[in-house]
């Protein structure tokens, strides 16, 4: 089974290099860069948002990347069902499009956090999550100023009720506690889908651990996942 | 035009220099021209107080590909790739604003490494400060964090290691050098060189605004907020970004003859270097600029410092797939002249020239002043401090000692600053800040890696420059050989006082040397460098800081080594067991005394104990290494203990033995060539025939392993109450009411 | 755009003001009060911390402006999920330019 | 501060802008413009982005907070190396509490 990554790169992105080394060296598959000038889709299975700065981070995280050309054929393109990954400021530019409920606000220690966090799988109903284990907890670097996740109570509520809390911060063994809460995120959130289930966002960098020499190799495991969904879909069609 | 001293203070230039200038020219200067010298003859452009100094370095070796003189240095990594990098200051600036002269020190140390073709890798960064216990000192502290993390984060650009040191000769002047590394095919990389009579000179980026003029000669003055007039610069991450991707695949047509990146000086050195290194001419059109702002002048517009900007030139037939380049990735760019045959670097102004002078009047002809140095009455008489005079500590006060010391601003944790830098982008982190003396990056599809640090203990180098300067290369190096890497180069950042001053050219001359003698002993080249003087607030000149910025190489990367215990096996201390107090952080630190001389160095020994150590690591016997800096063996085995979570059981009677019996000087002096390393019990024997065969003096220190550092009959203390005091060294004034202080503007 | 559009249209200056929803907990703002504080001014009460931009633009009338700057706003200049804004535009004569 | 004082003291709303002085790069402004025309706002020629701060503080009378409130701005709120500011002050009256 191979499937075609598309990696979406917006001016000041600048976490492409990883999400196509992730794809190709980490899961050997098929990955291409795709500026933010174009406007289709169609050759792709599997969308990648990457982290970075989209024109600056100026005024709001994601808040000009949205109107990109490029953005209406990944509306498009979600809206046919198939898998989008936003990391970071992929996530960001997700919310903003309208395309992932909630928002992201500054962390609240004010400040830019980098580290390696762990993370509670809450639901396997994505293609992203399909593989693993329910509350699986995976080993991932952060690297955000503006990653606390917002969603105001009624919405958290329904976000809960249908299942689209797809990742929480957890410690090692996947309790949760506040202490770990590296951002200050509503409920633990560390990522969301859609109602679909097919577009998730995260704050966390799945492409930057696709290897046990630079820390941890769990990143592929959210990555490899659409493969065998793919398959899945493949195999009942 | 009418020359007043008033006009000669606005350029920095002196009577005899603008004398020397009518000479040369036959005539006198332009109003542009003036600005133009005043920049080139900076001490920030021109080196005219250091140049006979710099000669003294070594710059040669069998991995060198391009020692000084280009935007940077580069070294054979093997796989035929090369490792581009340089440090560079940005202190001037961020004394005045912290976050955006910070900001602009990364932006323009980064386009120094992809002018080279190189794709920057990896950032790291040297900071001197006042006390932590000053309100001005946290507002620059955080602003310069800020900056530096706000502009690297978000070029993608991890920063993976550093120095910081806190003492109160900076506190009016902070010192902020910045470096990076990149890595680049060699058969890529790419000079500054402008030639082919014809070929278009363009300029691409940012549009040009009156920011920072005149900045190269401000950053050549003592008292920079008096002397400061132009507008601070604010950079723009997010543009930089676009230019690295643009100007790394314009490198890969056949377009572009030169690239050069405009810093200091603006326009004026960019255009000047060019030509001068080419030796040809080139004609500029200040109208073709594009401008920010509303009626500048010619004079404005080749002296501003808008940040980033960068200069190509083109072959004309290749301008239009150039153009497209930059159209791809939303840049704008404008034609603003071309290159001549006369050597000229001629200015216009529409039709109107408005300055014409040889490139190499700028350059080559700039003055050189030689001086004298002569060592202060004062600074002999600190070193020569008595070490009796000091009580020893007792055993029953050494854990607190040890405590305090950990908590010390000098020692403590920066995990508080690390955090805030992203350093895993680009997934090549492989040894991250904090976990090991140096940061080791892999290389990509090669199975090896780099390892990378910068390193200076002023301290060292005000109470004996010539030692100083020789420790801080040997620390450098010393760091890289910890995580397993042969060192290959480094670049230097001369952070000085005013030269003019007989007892700091006496330093300048002193480090250099030092310098020079460990380089040379340790077959450690110097390719790149920098020079930052009249850094004096009032009248009180810095400690003199040649900060050394250095990298190394791992032949396989999967053999480093990292500074926390594991347990289960040996701690050794490799290298001399005496220690000294002499200019120690203890004695300043403890007794608040800046004195002594600092410890002697054998380059011989430094030597020996660094090879020995990177062969037992690239062999696969050990994986824990970590050298004794500052704070002595207690602090280095209580780092290495912290970062571990584990103890160690230790007895140091032979130590006390080789120091007088003195608790303090065992525990706390400091030395050079010491590395503890640990090893498991399998292989301990090994290691140690190992070790004796080598001929160096080895120490068994004892057992690691368990929750508590124990040396016998003298302290016991847990590991966690050790981690503690370390995590708070740089933030606990946050929790003080009467320390912590908010940032201005930043709110 | 036609010549007779250019002579009616006129310059404006708009200034944009932007703020976290009430529900929003805002440690900025937060920040900036215990900064306050700290500097001894005990009579600041609360902080919110927000955006504020100024716009030159062309058009024709001041409601036309105001109906595209709403648009602006909507769309781009605040995200509505977690903030307000207002705003207010006023004709830039030739004597304040 | 004594029982008396409190009495005559009232609360206020102070509105701070803070906004880059003119001749400084203001790389944000820069991109909200672009982003605006890539919406189709072409009209806009020129955006200069800043902060709005809202404080809610106590104080004896109008004179008297705005020269606290100028404090506050030197000190803390703007950084005047390179943003200038103004702000407005105004009385809460209960009702519009
Ligand atoms: N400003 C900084 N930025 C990034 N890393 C830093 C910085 N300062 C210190 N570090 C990291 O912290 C660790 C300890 O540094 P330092 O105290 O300078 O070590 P040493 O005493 O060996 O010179 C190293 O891993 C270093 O790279
Ligand atoms: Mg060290």
């Amino acid at each position: 089974m191979s499937m075609r990554y598309a990696v979406i790169t917006f001016p000041g992105s600048n976490g492409e290099h990883d999400a196509l080394m992730a794809v190709e060296l980490g899961l050997g598959m098929p990955v291409e860069a795709v500026w933010y000038k174009e406007t289709s889709l169609d050759r792709f299975d599997a969308l990648l948002l990457p982290g970075g700065f989209s024109y600056g981070d100026y005024l709001r995280p994601g808040a000009i990347a949205r109107f990109a050309p490029i953005m209406a054929a990944v509306e498009e393109f979600a809206a046919s069902g198939k898998p989008v990954l936003g990391i970071c400021n992929g996530f960001q530019v997700l919310t903003e499009a309208g395309l992932l409920p909630g928002a992201l606000l500054r962390n609240q220690s004010l400040e830019f956090r980098c580290a390696w966090v762990h993370v509670r799988t809450e639901t396997t109903r994505t293609p992203w999550t399909a593989p693993l284990a329910d509350g699986e907890v995976l080993h991932l670097p952060i690297a955000h100023g503006d990653g606390r996740y917002f969603a105001e109570p009624d919405l958290l509520n329904r976000l809960i009720q249908k299942d689209q809390v797809v990742f929480r911060y957890s410690t090692e063994s996947g309790e949760r506690e506040s202490s770990v809460n590296p951002n200050g995120s509503v409920d633990d959130i560390a990522g969301v889908c859609n109602s679909a289930g097919n577009v998730v966002g995260l704050m966390p960098h799945p492409e930057r651990a696709y290897d046990t020499l630079i820390g941890g190799d769990d990143g592929l495991r959210i990555l490899s996942s659409v493969l065998r969904a793919g398959m899945a879909a493949a195999s009942g069609a | 035009m009418q020359v007043t001293a008033e006009v000669l203070a606005e350029v920095a230039l002196t009577e005899s220099e603008y004398a020397l200038i009518v000479e040369k020219l036959g005539r006198e200067p332009t109003p542009v021209e003036l600005g133009m010298f005043g920049a080139m003859w900076s001490e920030h452009c021109g080196y005219k107080n250091s140049r006979p100094i710099l000669k003294r370095f070594p710059t040669t070796g069998e991995h060198v590909l391009q020692g000084p003189g280009e935007n940077a240095g580069a070294v054979d990594i093997g796989d035929g790739l090369a490792a581009v990098f340089k440090i560079e200051s940005h202190n001037h600036p961020s004394a005045v604003e912290p976050y955006q002269g910070a900001a602009t020190g990364v932006g323009g140390i980064v386009r120094d490494i992809f002018t080279m073709g190189a794709r920057p890798t990896a950032l790291l960064n040297s900071l001197r400060f006042g006390p932590l216990t000053e309100p001005r000192t946290r507002y620059l502290f955080s602003g310069v964090v800020g900056g530096i993390g706000g502009y690297g984060n978000c070029l993608g650009i991890p920063t993976v290691s550093g120095d910081i040191f806190f003492h109160s000769s900076y506190a009016g002047n902070p010192l902020v050098n910045a470096m990076c590394v990149g890595i680049a095919r060699q058969d890529q990389l790419t000079t500054a060189e402008a030639s082919g009579v014809g070929n278009l000179v363009v300029l691409v980026g940012a549009d040009t605004g009156r920011d920072g003029i005149q900045g190269a000669t401000f950053a050549s003055v003592v008292n920079p907020e008096a002397s400061h007039r132009g507008v601070i610069q604010v950079g723009n991450p997010f543009l930089e970004k676009l230019l690295i991707e643009a100007c790394l695949e314009l490198l890969q047509t056949p377009h572009v003859v030169a690239m050069q990146d405009l810093g200091a000086a603006g326009l004026t050195s960019s255009a000047v270097e060019c030509a001068s290194r080419g030796t040809v001419g080139i004609e500029i059109d200040v109208d073709k600029v594009s401008r920010r702002e509303k009626g500048m002048t010619p004079y404005e517009v080749m002296l501003s410092e808008s940040q980033e900007r960068m200069l190509v030139v083109v072959r004309p037939e290749g301008l239009e797939s150039v153009q497209q380049i930059f159209e791809y990735y939303d840049l704008h760019s404008d034609v603003i002249g071309h290159v001549t045959d006369d050597g000229n670097v001629r200015i216009t102004s529409g039709e109107e020239v408005v300055a014409n002078v040889p490139a190499r009047l700028y350059t080559d002809e700039c003055p050189v002043y030689t001086r004298e140095g002569v060592e202060k009455k004062a600074v002999q008489t600190l070193r020569a401090f008595e070490m009796s005079a000091i009580p020893d500590v007792s055993a029953q006060d050494s854990a607190g000692v040890l405590l305090k010391l950990l908590k010390s601003p000098n020692i403590g944790s920066r995990e508080s600053v690390t955090r805030t830098y992203d350093h895993t982008i680009l997934s090549n982190t492989v040894v991250a800040p904090i976990k090991a003396d140096a940061a080791v990056i892999r290389v990509k599809g090669t199975g090896s890696g780099l390892a990378v640090k910068t390193d200076c203990n002023p301290r060292y180098c005000y109470l004996e420059p010539f030692s100083g300067g020789a420790h801080a290369v040997a620390e450098a190096a010393r760091n890289i050989s910890c995580v397993g890497a042969q060192p290959l180069a480094i670049t230097n950042c001369l952070n000085f006082g005013n030269p003019e001053d007989p007892g700091v050219y006496y330093q300048m001359q002193q480090a250099v040397d030092g310098m020079s003698a460990a380089c040379n002993a340790l077959g450690i080249p110097v390719i790149s460098g920098n020079v930052s003087l009249y850094n004096e607030s009032g009248d009180t000149a810095i400690f003199p800081t040649p900060t050394v910025g250095i990298v190394g190489r791992l032949d396989n990367v999967d053999r480093h080594a990292s500074m926390g215990f594991q347990g289960g096996g040996a701690a050794i201390l490799v290298g001399p067991g005496e220690a000294s107090l002499g200019a120690s952080e203890y004695l300043e630190e403890v007794h608040g005394k800046t004195a002594g001389a600092p410890p002697e160095i054998d380059l011989e020994l430094e030597v020996k104990v660094q090879r020995a150590v990177r062969q037992l690591i690239a062999d696969g016997l050990i994986n824990v290494a970590h050298d004794t800096s500052e704070g002595g063996l207690a602090i280095a085995l209580a780092e290495s203990c912290i970062q571990g979570r584990a103890g160690l059981e230790s007895d140091l009677g032979e130590l006390l033995a080789v120091n007088n019996q003195r608790l303090d000087q065992t525990l706390f002096g400091e030395a050079a060539s010491r590395i503890i390393i640990e090893v498991s019990r399998e292989r301990e024997s090994a290691v140690l025939d190992r070790l004796h065969e080598s001929g160096i003096p080895i120490w068994r220190l004892g057992a690691t392993g368990g929750e508590r550092f124990r040396v016998t009959g003298i302290l016991d203390v847990t590991v966690d109450e050790l981690a503690a005091s370390w995590s708070a060294a740089l933030t606990s004034y946050r929790e003080d009411p009467e320390t912590s202080q908010p940032v201005p503007g930043r709110g | 755009m036609t010549a007779t559009d250019q002579k009616t249209k006129q310059n404006w200056l708009v200034e944009v003001f932007v703020s976290l929803k009430p529900a929003v907990n805002d440690p900025q703002g937060l920040a900036i009060k215990d900064g306050l504080h700290m500097l001894g001014y005990d009579e600041v009460d609360d902080v919110r911390a927000g955006k504020y931009m100024q716009l030159h633009l062309s058009g024709s009338d001041q409601s036309a402006v105001e109906s595209r700057v709403a648009d602006m706003c909507e769309k781009l200049l605040a995200n509505t999920v977690i903030e307000s804004y207002r705003f207010t535009v006023q004709p830039i004569t030739d004597d304040s330019q």
